[in-house]
């Protein structure tokens, strides 16, 4: 077993979502999760700029500018969708309504902390659009990134060095190399793809639970 | 999660003995009558009921204060012409009241439905039913602390859904229903026709399936 | 001149809304006020149960179930007209996008407090629907009545001894012997019906600025 | 009051030096570009503008930041591939910035249009966005104050109008439309129609036109 790309991540992620799911699928990778869920299980898709029933992204031949996602990709309408304005948007998404979102993150805390808004950096000019919101609405905060930024060091953390999102709101986190679950009573790994036991334990700083492998 | 259609009674099965309701309508229009007959055959009791008014006549909500399943009703209107059982039930000291304004009514069940832990709110204030509440002067204005009303379940009348359980209403009988379906951990709707998901325009529908649980179709 | 019976005060006030204005018409007698609005004035009737662009009381024999008024009266929708749900119909009232509203009242202070809602009788069944929310709401809270109760006590006080719906709200009164503005300065008579300015200051224990008489 | 029909350039005349303008729009999806260009010819300058980006690309509200019209960002995501206008503006330190979640941006606009004071909200406990200010634990939860935020003149595009004012948007270019109306004193609506009074579905009006000043027919 080797560790999943993006489309097999995305994947990993799509067979959790459960059957009749409302559910959110943040910018950036998140997105690509809509390909693998199955028609039938009756995911509804949300997107904040006020939509339930959202397609997939379609490519900008069929580009309608009226119709976007989050992220501003023109997607496509699903029969039995509806439109609502953004206070009814985030109403929906903070009045805990929402069964699922998916966010990319660049770290997560072993208590559930999510930072992903923001690297700190003095120039870098802040934007945080409904990344608070949902960490703050939805019933379940998934995160899905690579377990390991792109020098090495692991971005599931004892505690956030960055600003953070939200506080104590993650409950899963799909990763390139492992899938977690932030429990009461610690972090659980409940599988791994391309690494070891032993080399998780070693090179993540948070107490893991790795019994079931 | 997903929607089910299914029959009064079981749809009403979802009530607990304790529970606090909320029935939609104003007056008998968005009553969701045949769901408050079937709630009175469930049987639940010791329920606050949330709703405008407290009964009118001898059916829909006066049968279920006549049937003595009601603890205290949250409404803004009690007293109208017919609405005999619950003046009884009152004068007699059989049922607790708590009197809102209308607007503070809807609103603070939006707010129980948006994630609003409290606002200060402009209606009432120098008035009875603001005393003993905290109240802060913003922008030189005087306003007083509201805080959310939730619903166990919610019970109310829309006009047409979609299998999903997007709904549209019609005319003034929208009036309590959309709050109400945001502000309840169970929200069941009687409506008058189930259609296919597509069916209903996406840009007209008034309450999104998300807050609905159960769809109980009752032609009329 | 004599005193205005119902009618004749319907017609008074409906001769003083704006063209154009948004208007909500208070449960009783003032309802009787949209038989006197000309149609080509534009003014615009709403029902706090949820809609704009309200008609008249209609007759049983056309009533529909769903479109009533606030005090449950079968009405008529009108060209233009809108439906929403109860949040947003007392949103647009508190939000003071209300031109005016007419209400009835037991008692009006010399400084606009409003009592509407309560005798204070021990064992009267408080009920006060939507009265408070057009007290704190409306941006010109008007009120219709008789001037003097069936003991022949005036309603225009210097004090409130009901419960208060409101504040300092009520910037005009109607009643049926005399019209009176609420103003900064004091409560300034604007015209007469059957009443002498002798009588009218001898019966209200208001100080009443009565020049333009 | 009655709602009037004219051109962009007019109706944008309502704007002053220094007011707060509410822009709708998220990315292009009903950004009303039109009224912005009659904007940016109207001159008003010294704005404090509250839109979820703060410009894409060289058009639209990029060219209202351009023209140096614009004193403050308040928004939720002016960071993005194509708003090298906002960027350079804010490196240079010629423009004040405010991020607001977006979640906060909606509810803050529709309390301002719905006269509450303030409200404790979910979103952004623990996180820099709240850093002073006001929180309170309610039934365990902790919440963050606040406040409405009023605009002088809303700038929104809608997809139809009948000539009392009533609008009906298109898709998901309603986003903060709706909430922008009931926000500012003014609101100027552009719409790529307008029909008579009794064409649109009084049950499908999304923007009752009580909360609309000024309609600019701009074909598309």
């Amino acid at each position: 077993m080797t560790a999943l790309d993006k489309e097999a991540l995305a994947r990993r992620v799509a067979s959790d979502i459960p059957a009749g799911a409302y559910v959110n699928l943040g910018i950036g990778q998140p997105t690509a999760i809509a390909r693998f869920l199955d028609p039938a299980s009756g995911v509804v898709l949300h997107t904040e700029n006020g939509m339930l029933g959202m397609g997939e992204v379609v490519p900008d031949a069929e580009a309608d500018q009226d119709l976007t996602n989050a992220g501003k990709q023109p997607v496509s309408e699903l029969p039995g969708a509806a439109y609502f304005h953004h206070a009814d948007s985030f109403a929906m998404m903070r009045g805990g309504h929402l069964d699922v979102c998916v966010m990319g993150a660049f770290q997560v805390s072993a208590g559930g902390d999510l930072a992903n808004w923001h690297t700190g950096a003095p120039d870098a000019i802040p934007a945080v659009g409904g990344a608070m919101d949902l960490a703050a609405g939805a019933k379940e905060v998934w995160v899905m990134m690579t377990l390991f930024a792109k020098d090495g060091t692991p971005k599931l953390v004892p505690a956030c060095t960055y600003p953070l999102t939200g506080k104590a709101c993650v409950t899963r986190v799909y990763t390139d190399v492992a899938t977690f679950l932030i429990e009461p009573s610690g972090v659980r790994v409940v599988d791994t793809f391309g690494i070891s036991a032993d080399e998780l334990t070693s090179r993540i700083e948070v107490p893991l639970d790795i019994r079931v492998l | 999660m997903r929607t089910t259609i299914t029959g009064a009674l079981e749809a009403v099965g979802a009530v607990r003995d304790g529970d606090t309701v909320l029935v939609g309508g104003f007056g008998m229009a968005g009553m969701p009558v045949e769901l408050i007959d079937a709630l009175i055959e469930h049987g639940a009791g010791d329920l606050t009921v949330v709703s405008n008014n407290a009964g009118n006549g001898d059916t829909g909500l006066a049968a279920l204060l006549a049937a003595g399943r009601v603890r205290k009703m949250i409404c803004s209107f009690p007293r109208q012409s017919d609405s005999w059982v619950f003046d009884d039930l009152y004068r007699s000291g059989k049922i607790e009241l708590e009197v809102v304004p209308q607007g503070n009514l809807a609103e603070r069940m939006r707010a129980a439905g948006a994630g609003i832990g409290a606002f200060y709110c402009p209606t009432g204030v120098g008035t009875p039913l603001a005393e003993g509440k905290e109240t802060r002067v913003i922008d030189g204005r005087e306003f007083v602390l509201e805080y959310p009303i939730h619903g166990d379940v919610a019970l109310i009348r829309a006009h047409v859904a979609d299998r999903l359980g997007n709904l549209v209403y019609r005319k003034t009988a929208r009036n309590f229903g959309p709050v109400m379906a945001t502000a309840a951990r169970v929200t069941i709707a009687q409506v008058s026709r189930v259609v296919e998901a597509g069916d209903l325009d996406p840009e007209a529908v008034v309450t999104p399936s998300i807050f609905v649980n159960t769809l109980v179709e009752v032609p009329r």
